[in-house]
């Protein structure tokens, strides 16, 4: 029973750490630039993710979120497989920007492989060309809502 | 019983950690604030520390498995201990004994020790990069900042911290006296704790995560708390015997405060030094001035 | 002397013909063999910089234009190659930034370049099928594994 | 980590915190200094120059705008006079301003967004913030003025689609005192931080020679003190009307890098005062044909980066029979890799950043070019040095 009680509490801590502390790392798997800038633009004083304890980090090692921009190209393919092994669990992944969703208007171009979600799965779609740093927050906010929507016992796996 | 507790609870062990996570926030949000943010809330840097403890880790091919798992708890390990002997939250240490100044100022740098070996036991080339930048780091302010630490203790002539506090705390402030040995000390503990402009060993944007680089979930969480901790007692060593003292644990909690928000602004205000630039600042003006400072109250004691 | 009449000057001996299509600009056809040497009477005049080299696939040949830019002159250097076995020397060594654009024609175009310090796969990726020349008008082209358009 | 030599390399991409893109680069280090230096770009290459072979004439200028988020405006600007030009369409004037207005505004945030990352990249965090806040500045004035932050499609074939109204027209000089006065404070913190000024001065020197050989374009080498401007030397839309001054120093190290782009926002908010209060009345756009004459053209701008090369060939059809795009990165990144060896890896990314480069743009046309004191050699310095000795 005490036990129970023990692991029901402390699953939800972990819960609410997790909720609370979503590092993100960006990665560029062949996007024009616009998306980058508008995710860059979210650490900046005007919209400021820090307050939802967002950080951007350098190591795929120390990063919760993983943040895709832009349709993925033959030569990134396996970068990005790779930058999502690295990641430790418990990850999630946003796919950001009209290409990254469904490869936009390069959607017949001869080395561009896929959208992010036929690699790796995708938990939250930002659309837009590029989409504006309000929805690139709002997206993140739905994401932290589903994490803290899931039971507690399901987050601690 | 009471001893039990002085060091599990208060003021050693849990207010300690707790403490440090505050101060974490403190730095933190007022760099937000000067640069125009509105920066974390209060229970950040407890969130981070519970999320970075409940993830996976990750021990990478080619590293030490048992070293990758030890240095993070013997760094924390140290750098608690050197809590022991420094007058935290301005009240008596738990343990004093003549010479623990020198004993407390190694036992933080054991952080800095085990920060650097977490890079070089790995195989990740901006861990290594990472690593030696940290060594290298550390032979440059080291010199000086004991230096810095130990002029108190020629001008009160003890090696013993309480002692030094008493003293200090009755007689004119040292950073009146010894002004070049506290602004030493101060800029020393920035280059202990890898604060901007001395964060090269953990560039961003040259090293990833400098020696830190493959740390995923506990040893981050741990490294990233004893880190706190060094924060934490360096100002309460700096406030102690520079800035008057510990005779009353509020006032203290206040200086301890004030130096907390100088060393954020100053932390905002720099590019970050190449590490040879580092080295050339430290070696080339940190040892002169503290050696000076020394040699000017040497003579100052010998003249009285 | 204007810009323009310096660069026809110096190129008068390698060309086959001149053309001015527009207003400051000077196109220059000459052989394939010639590159090196019209390249090098440009540089010793220090007539302008490599602004870049495009690739051309026209019905029946291949065209290489090599464009040098001076201020708002442009002139334009024309070579006709064939379409398959193209041939053609690198001017690397006169000019290393042209190891760029050379490249990229080699790689989307097929022309190989006699001479060129370094020949390895450039820009397209690893796994790119041997002898696929991307930019030809022809060219078939890797279908794309994931296509959902359908 | 116990290799034979005492060198070993460092991976910098495609996924590293210096490069908001991916571009992979390989910098063999000794110690700290740097000896060698290879990149391989082609994470970001789309095919787009196929792409537009099958891509109508109208639809093309969104796909190039695509090219880059940061210098959307000018890819479609090149485009576009590039196609006029085909066409022997004359752009009412009024149009030609607002597009001359729309590069500076562009100019402006492209700058500020440099100014900010190259902070970022010295460690220098606060002016990362604080440029990167006043950007925002710009960016309000593209999305009343276009509905977009980013892609403002402002151009179309034969004109522009936005009319300046005078609303806009005291927003953007509200705007732009603001901007004024804080490029005022980064020039005098460029040139004067002490700090900054240690991570700056006399790095990555290049010459005026150097320079002007290497073919390097744009703010890299009007810092070098190369005149190197193409709407001074060739000008293009509305800059007959509306000229510019050309910016250069002539230190051609990092520093001179930061002043140059610092005193070109002066510069450009300059200009597009002169524009807002001088812009000529009329139509925003010309008539243009569905299909465009069969002809070859070349069409050059000066982006925020450097000069920009279009080579546009019609067939006469309704799509373009070949466009070729050579981006200013292209011309400048050789240097890069020539200036990186002998340095200290903790200058490679501000060298790196120095002439700001845009792989998305560069996507395209890929390239590999290795410096190295080794055997695995591209061009190295020295043959680079044997050029010069040619007559």
């Amino acid at each position: 029973m005490l036990t129970r009680v023990w692991e029901h509490t402390l699953g939800e801590v972990v819960q609410w750490a997790r909720v609370n502390s979503p590092w993100a790392l960006h990665f560029n798997s062949g996007s024009c630039n616009g998306c980058d800038i508008e995710l860059l633009a979210t650490l900046t004083p005007r919209y400021d993710v820090e307050r939802l304890g967002v950080k951007l980090q350098g190591s795929p090692r120390q990063a919760d979120l993983l943040v895709v921009t832009g349709a993925v190209t033959r030569q990134a393919k396996d970068r990005l497989l790779r930058i999502y092994a690295q990641m430790p669990e418990p990850r999630f992944v946003m796919a950001l920007g009209s290409c990254a969703l469904s490869k936009g208007i390069f959607h017949d171009c001869y080395n561009v492989v896929g959208p992010v979600d036929v690699f790796i799965p995708v938990d939250v779609y930002v659309p837009g060309c590029p989409p504006r740093p309000e929805a690139i927050i709002a997206g993140m906010v739905a994401l932290l809502g589903k994490l803290q929507a899931a039971p507690a016992a399901e987050a601690q796996t | 019983m009471t001893e039990v507790l002085a060091l599990l609870i208060f003021p050693g062990g849990i207010a300690l950690l707790l403490a440090a996570l505050l101060y974490e926030w403190i730095n933190r949000k007022l760099a937000a604030r000067l640069q125009n943010r509105v920066g974390p809330r209060w229970f950040q840097p407890l969130a981070d520390l519970v999320k970075l403890l409940a993830k996976e880790e990750i021990i990478p091919q080619g590293a030490q498995p048992v070293l990758f798992d030890l240095l993070p708890i013997v760094s924390l390990a140290a750098v608690t201990t050197a809590a022991l002997y420094t007058p935290l939250f301005g009240l008596a240490p738990a343990g004093s004994f003549p010479g623990d100044l020198i004993v407390a100022v190694y036992l933080l740098s054991v952080l800095s020790l085990c920060t650097s070996l977490a890079g070089l036991i790995t195989d990740d080339r901006y861990a290594l990069v990472g690593g030696l930048r940290v060594l290298t780091q550390l032979f440059s302010y080291e010199a000086p900042f004991l230096l810095a630490l130990l002029l108190p203790a020629l001008v009160a002539g003890s090696w013993q911290i309480s002692v030094i506090a008493a003293y200090t705390s009755e007689h004119t402030w040292l950073l009146l006296t010894q002004p070049v040995g506290f602004v030493v000390a101060v800029i020393g503990l920035m280059g202990k704790l890898e604060l901007p402009p001395f964060d090269a060993p953990e560039a961003h944007t040259e090293i990833v995560a400098g020696s830190l680089t493959e740390y995923s979930g506990r040893g981050l969480a741990l490294f990233r708390l004893s880190r706190n901790v060094v924060l934490i007692v360096g100002l309460t060593l700096i406030a102690a015997l520079y800035l008057g003292g510990v005779a009353n644990p509020l006032l203290f909690f206040a200086k301890t405060l004030l130096l907390l928000v100088g060393v954020t602004i100053a932390q905002m205000l720099f590019a970050r030094l190449r590490i040879d630039q580092t080295v050339g600042l430290w070696w080339r003006f940190g040892v002169l001035l503290a050696l000076g400072q020394w040699l000017l109250t040497l003579l100052g004691k010998a003249v009285a | 002397m204007t810009t323009l009449e310096f660069a026809r000057m110096l190129l008068l001996r390698w060309q086959n013909a001149f053309s001015t299509p527009e207003a400051n600009r000077l196109d220059v056809h000459i052989a394939p063999a010639e590159v090196q040497p019209a390249v090098s009477a440009l540089l010793a005049g220090h007539w302008g910089y490599l602004a870049g080299i495009t690739g051309l696939d026209g019905s029946d040949a291949l065209e290489v234009l090599y464009h040098f830019a001076s201020g708002a002159v442009i002139v334009t250097l024309r070579i006709s190659l064939p379409r398959t076995g193209a041939r053609v020397a690198s001017i690397c060594h006169l000019i290393p930034a042209a190891n760029v654009f050379e490249r990229e024609i080699s790689e989307m175009l097929g022309v190989t370049f006699r001479g060129a310090p370094d020949t390895a796969r450039l820009f397209l990726p690893d796994d790119w099928p041997e002898g696929v020349y991307p930019l030809l008008k022809d060219a078939v082209l890797p279908e794309d594994p994931h296509d959902r358009t359908d | 980590m116990t290799a034979p030599t005492k060198q070993f390399t460092i991976p910098i991409g495609p996924q590293h915190p210096a490069l908001k893109e991916p571009g992979f680069f390989e910098f063999t280090v000794e110690g700290e200094t740097v000896v060698g230096a290879t990149v391989r770009l082609g994470y970001a290459h789309r095919g787009i120059e196929k792409a537009t072979e099958s891509r109508t004439w109208v639809q093309n200028l969104y796909l190039l705008e695509r090219i880059c988020g940061i210098c959307s405006h000018i890819h479609a600007l090149a485009y576009a006079l590039g196609v006029e030009k085909l066409a022997g369409v004359t752009v009412p004037p009024r149009a030609q301003a607002i597009r001359e207005l729309t590069a500076e505004l562009e100019r402006i945030h492209s700058h500020l967004l440099w100014l900010g990352v190259a902070a970022h990249e010295a460690g220098f965090d606060t002016l990362f913030m604080y440029s990167w806040r006043d950007r925002e500045t710009v960016m309000d004035i593209f999305e009343q003025f276009s509905g977009s932050r980013v892609h403002h499609s402002v151009n179309t074939l034969g004109g522009v689609k936005f009319d300046l109204t005078p609303e806009l027209s005291d927003a953007i000089h509200q705007g732009l005192d603001y901007l004024d006065e804080r490029a005022r404070y980064y020039l005098d913190l460029v040139q004067n931080d002490p700090m900054l000024s240690g991570r700056t001065r006399n790095i990555g020197v290049m010459t005026e020679a150097d320079a002007a050989r290497l073919g390097v374009v744009g703010p890299t080498a009007r810092a070098s003190g190369v005149l190197r401007d193409l709407r001074v030397e060739a000008p293009y839309s509305a800059y007959v009307n509306f000229p510019v001054q050309a910016v250069v120093e002539t230190a051609g190290d990092l520093h001179a890098r930061f002043v140059v782009r610092v005193r070109e926002l002066l510069e450009s908010i300059r200009v597009i005062r002169l524009l807002l209060d001088g812009l000529p009345t009329g139509d925003l756009q010309a008539r243009m044909p569905r299909k465009i004459p069969a002809g070859e053209t070349i069409s050059r701008v000066e982006a925020p980066r450097g000069e920009l090369f279009y080579f546009i060939k019609s067939a006469g059809g309704d799509m373009p029979e070949r466009i070729k795009v050579r981006t200013p990165t292209l011309c400048n990144l050789a240097s890069v890799l020539e200036l990186s060896r002998g340095r200290q890896l903790a200058d490679i990314p501000m060298l790196l950043v120095g002439v700001d480069p845009c792989f998305s743009c560069n996507d395209r046309m890929v390239t590999i070019c290795r410096v190295e004191s080794g055997e695995r050699v591209d061009f190295t310095w020295d043959q680079l040095r044997r050029k010069e000795s040619i007559p």
